[in-house]
């Protein structure tokens, strides 16, 4: 099974514009590996015509619970937030290549470094991460401390250095500017603006994994809307390109042209 | 023979539905999903003689009932098809349609002569009719000698029966479909999408870094209708009918509009099962309408 | 100057708003809800020479996102629109603009010189794209030379503006537009409606008596952005934009696809009140997205 | 005010797909005219695109209710079908010429004659007849003994007569069959399908009223999607045409070209 509806159980706004939403449904016995996603449909009709793909934040798979943290940005968001608890939402999921969790070795020391809702993500893998026996160091990026959400929660898996860039909270600036002071880790996992991406993978001093983003047809590989370049062209296949949806979202370092 | 089965030239299918070409790429996604041999045929994505690597992105964007795509015939050319693409697709018996396009008639011509000889191969879908690429595409589709004259030489090298997809962005596609009939096309597919764009508010700039794409989805299924009715009533080929077919309605919709087979895009995004799905649905719709067989209701409309 | 007018010529108008031709009779019925002086303009259905029957009912159909008319130019004719219908609107001074139509280029020059005396005419659109209609309308909105000889014409005998109002269903329409523009037009409206088609399942018939119809509504609406952004690359007079604007959002893309002014034409039937309400709307949304002025972001796409 | 949002107090399924809807609102104050109509917005959302044409079956003015009863044809009445108590639905009217309750005098005999979903503005229209002191007689036409509706609530006006094609119930046959029998009669009012309203028209024996149906873009008069012929010019507009919805769809017998 890939596809199913599930059921609201649970729908907040946690930060301005920012919700979290816990479905339910048998469909999270398949949610294991973080930084992978899931393809929504907000409504029945025609309108909207795409699904909305959503990271998966959080899975609790004995009670079959989802949870995702998104920003309403447009309509479809917009007609997800005014969902309550009890109705429907179709799911398309777990869609593609998550976080390798097994790329850490136990006492590894791994920064997760996320800016505004490409954060979600990193809570499961950080849970992964330190139940695996790493450890884990939280590098979050907001513009203001009122935009600030999961602070507890990632907490609790380890160090936790929050940026924001006026400064109302934590490091002023940017989370290349905490990653700067880092000393020692090993490698990173990174999810967020492209902008920022790229300037960790300029900053950190390790590999690591970095999650992308891009506008979708399918979500599954076979519409070719949301591809980018390799920096070499794929060994096996022989492609000089890889899908964001199917291929990643997440990439090695140096593995694509940001 | 079954109620839902229909016969074109090359395409004997159990049902007449297809996924349309670049929605379901070569067939290796949605065949994780389910048995590809539901299909009445698979049509896979434009192959070009040289690999493409396609527009910028954002490639995609949405619109009301629709979706705009500039993907730019991203394929990866060919060799690579013949050695890796069509070989997989061996374990189906179903027929395979391979959409075919490039900058040039002789470009045309040897993706048709080399593609027609494999043996899994049951049709070629020349697209003219490609309106994100700056050569080749759709220039060959909005006028009706050019599209004549490359479905001449297309034919003249190509061992399968060849269907010619043509462009909605014109203003006689009558005068273009008769065209390509009269140099030997065996069938139509219509429509391709409609040219459109979208503007991204807060940067004033188009959404799609190709700053145009090709409309398709629901929005676009009542050009997709007058265009094959209008057709229907000039030619005396086949026509696989497509643009915004999402529900069992739609299928029966273009058939009396005038199409022999339909092909679904735009729905597989909104729901991967839809192909599968449309086809269970076929027999008891038809039931409800008092329809015996399908092959008895193409072109109903004009009766 | 207020940061929402906009002037266009024959027309100062407080807002870039007006109801599309056709969907808004000749104010009457949307007078009885509204103050009409709040519309940065008023455009009114098709006068002929000769009263029209318009075609058969029915005369509208239902499509994804969109809907389809043939209503075929129904209008009282010349004579009773001068007598009755432009006196009611003189207790307004908002511009009033009106569309015309013909058979021939006789009955367009016939109209457009007694309609440009009436004092309270801003401006004449001229409609060259009406797809419900056997003769004229559509058929003078297809070539460029005819386009443009049919604007030379009426431009000769029109003592106001004249826009041409453009037909999407072609394969060129910065050809048609470059053309009128040569011919003298004032400015362009566009886009009228794409031709599309709907069967009723049920009797295997085309829902419209007339077989085929208008597209209008948001389906269209990338088309129209489409085809203005191009125009506006090539034609320096300015644009009224319409196609699908229900959504002040709609109003702000298209301008920065290059209309100058916009107009609404189904939405009204889905919201009376859609008029004054996205005029209400728009200065908060301006606001919002940084604007200062409507007329500085006109074309902003292509910048 | 012409247009409004109202809240669905009530929906129940009173025949096979057959549904009668109460919603309130202080629009209710308007309906005064039996025979008008609303417009209905069944979502807020491009999809469907048009709104609705519902006769008002009936209103209480007081408890500011507006009760429809709509038969669930394609995806718009579905998709109010699927409505529940508590939503709102966006109504644009009261609209158009309903019956002219005047015409009948008290002890005037007025048939009322209806097949299926035309019979609903007729209850509204007998109960203002009986109340203006004139005696009404109902034929009402169904199919089938199943598809009965509103049976009770016309018996309370006046003598009922029900007629079925396959004479499940009451007279078989069509109304017009009914009508035929009936002896002295003032005037009648009658709607549903145009093939019932012209037997009706030339079946009957004296003048009456005729309530007709148009596929509609507007609803107010300035599409002119809703058109009919007049059978002859408008003595004070000059028009050859009425339009449905703003001059109808109420029509004198003999105005209209059916
Ligand atoms: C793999 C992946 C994971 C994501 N995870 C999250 C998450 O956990 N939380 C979160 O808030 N957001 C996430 N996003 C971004 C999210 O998909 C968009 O914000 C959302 O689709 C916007 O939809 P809308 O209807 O609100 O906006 P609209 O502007 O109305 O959307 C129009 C179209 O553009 C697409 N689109 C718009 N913005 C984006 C974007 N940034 N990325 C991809 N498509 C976009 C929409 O999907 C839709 O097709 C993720 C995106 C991807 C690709
Ligand atoms: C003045 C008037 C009063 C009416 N009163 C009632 C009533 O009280 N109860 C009732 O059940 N029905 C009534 N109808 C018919 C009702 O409007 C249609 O059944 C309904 O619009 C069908 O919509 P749909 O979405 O279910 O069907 P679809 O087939 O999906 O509708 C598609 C389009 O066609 C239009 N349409 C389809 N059938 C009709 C029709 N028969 N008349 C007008 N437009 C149609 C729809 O409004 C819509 O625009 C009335 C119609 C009119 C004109
Ligand atoms: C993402 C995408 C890619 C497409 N690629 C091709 C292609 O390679 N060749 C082609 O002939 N048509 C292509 N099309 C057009 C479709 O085959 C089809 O004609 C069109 O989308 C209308 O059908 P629909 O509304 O069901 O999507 C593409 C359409 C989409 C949406
Ligand atoms: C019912 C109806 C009648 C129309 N009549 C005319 C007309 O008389 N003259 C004309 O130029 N355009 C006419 N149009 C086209 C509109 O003016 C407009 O160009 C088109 O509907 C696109 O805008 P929209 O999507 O906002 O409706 C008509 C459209 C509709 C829906
Ligand atoms: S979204 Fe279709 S290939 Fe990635
Ligand atoms: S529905 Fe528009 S005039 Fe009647």
């Amino acid at each position: 099974m890939i596809m199913d509806n599930m059921t609201i159980k649970n729908q907040e706004e946690i930060a301005p514009k920012i919700y979290r939403i816990e479905v339910t449904g048998p469909l999270t016995q398949q949610m294991k590996n973080p930084g992978q996603f899931v393809n929504l449909r907000v409504s029945k009709g025609i309108d909207p015509t795409l699904r909305r793909p959503i990271s998966i934040c959080d899975v609790d798979v004995e009670k079959e619970t989802l949870t995702m943290i998104y920003r309403v940005e447009g309509k479809g968001t917009k007609l997800l937030a005014e969902k309550v608890v009890g109705d429907e939402v179709n799911i398309l999921g777990p869609l593609g290549q998550g976080f390798p969790v097994e790329a850490a070795k136990p006492n590894d020391v791994c920064v997760l470094i996320g800016g505004g809702v490409g954060i979600p993500p990193l809570y499961y893998l950080g849970k992964q991460l330190v139940a695996a026996g790493a450890k884990v160091i939280t590098i979050l990026g907001f513009r203001t401390d009122k935009d600030i959400f999961l602070e507890e929660e990632f907490q609790e898996l380890g160090e936790l250095i929050i940026t924001t860039e006026d400064g109302s909270k934590g490091v002023k600036g940017f989370v290349t500017d905490a990653l700067k002071e880092l000393k020692a880790y090993d490698l990173y996992y990174t999810c967020g603006p492209k902008p920022m991406l790229k300037a960790v993978e300029q900053t950190a001093s390790t590999h690591g994994f970095i999650s992308l983003e891009e506008r979708m047809g399918c979500g599954v590989g076979a519409c070719l809307a949301c591809v980018c370049d390799l920096k070499e062209r794929d060994k096996t296949t022989g492609k000089a390109y890889a899908k964001i949806c199917s291929d990643g979202p997440v990439f090695l370092s140096g593995e694509v042209i940001l | 023979m079954s109620r839902i089965a229909v016969n074109l030239p090359g395409l004997h299918m159990k049902n007449p539905v297809m996924p349309a070409s670049g929605c379901f790429a070569f067939g290796q996604e949605y065949g994780k999903l389910y048995d590809l041999n539901r299909l009445g045929a698979i049509c896979v994505k434009a192959v070009t003689v040289e690999e493409r690597r396609g527009n910028p992105t954002p490639r995609v964007a949405e619109t009301p009932g629709g979706m705009l795509n500039a993907i730019g015939l991203q394929n990866p050319g060919l060799k690579h098809v013949l050695e890796h693409e069509l070989p997989w697709l061996e374990k189906y018996d179903t027929p395979i349609v391979v959409n075919i396009a490039g900058y040039s008639v002789e470009d045309y011509m040897e993706v048709a002569r080399e593609i027609s000889k494999v043996h899994n191969v049951s049709a070629i879908e020349l697209n003219i009719s490609c309106p994100n690429v700056k050569e080749g595409g759709i220039t060959f589709g909005t006028d009706a000698g050019t599209a004549a004259h490359l479905t001449d030489k297309v034919k003249s090298v190509s061992d399968v029966p060849v269907y010619v997809k043509l462009s909605p962005n014109v203003t006689d596609i009558v005068e273009i479909a008769t065209a390509v009939e009269g140099a030997g096309a065996d069938g139509l597919s219509m429509i391709n999408t409609l040219l459109g764009m979208r503007i991204d508010l807060k940067t004033g700039k188009p959404i799609l870094a190709n700053r145009t794409g090709g409309l398709s989805g629901a929005a676009i299924k009542p050009v997709a209708i007058r265009m094959i009715h209008d057709v229907r009533q000039k030619v005396d080929i086949p026509i696989i009918g497509m643009g915004g077919i999402y529900e069992v309605d739609d299928i029966l919709e273009f058939m009396m509009a005038g199409a022999n087979a339909v092909a679904v895009g735009t729905a597989n995004f909104i729901d991967p099962f839809v192909c599968p799905n449309l086809i269970d649905q076929l027999e008891d719709r038809m039931d409800e309408l008092g329809i015996e067989t399908l092959s008895s209701i193409v072109g109903r409309s004009s009766l």
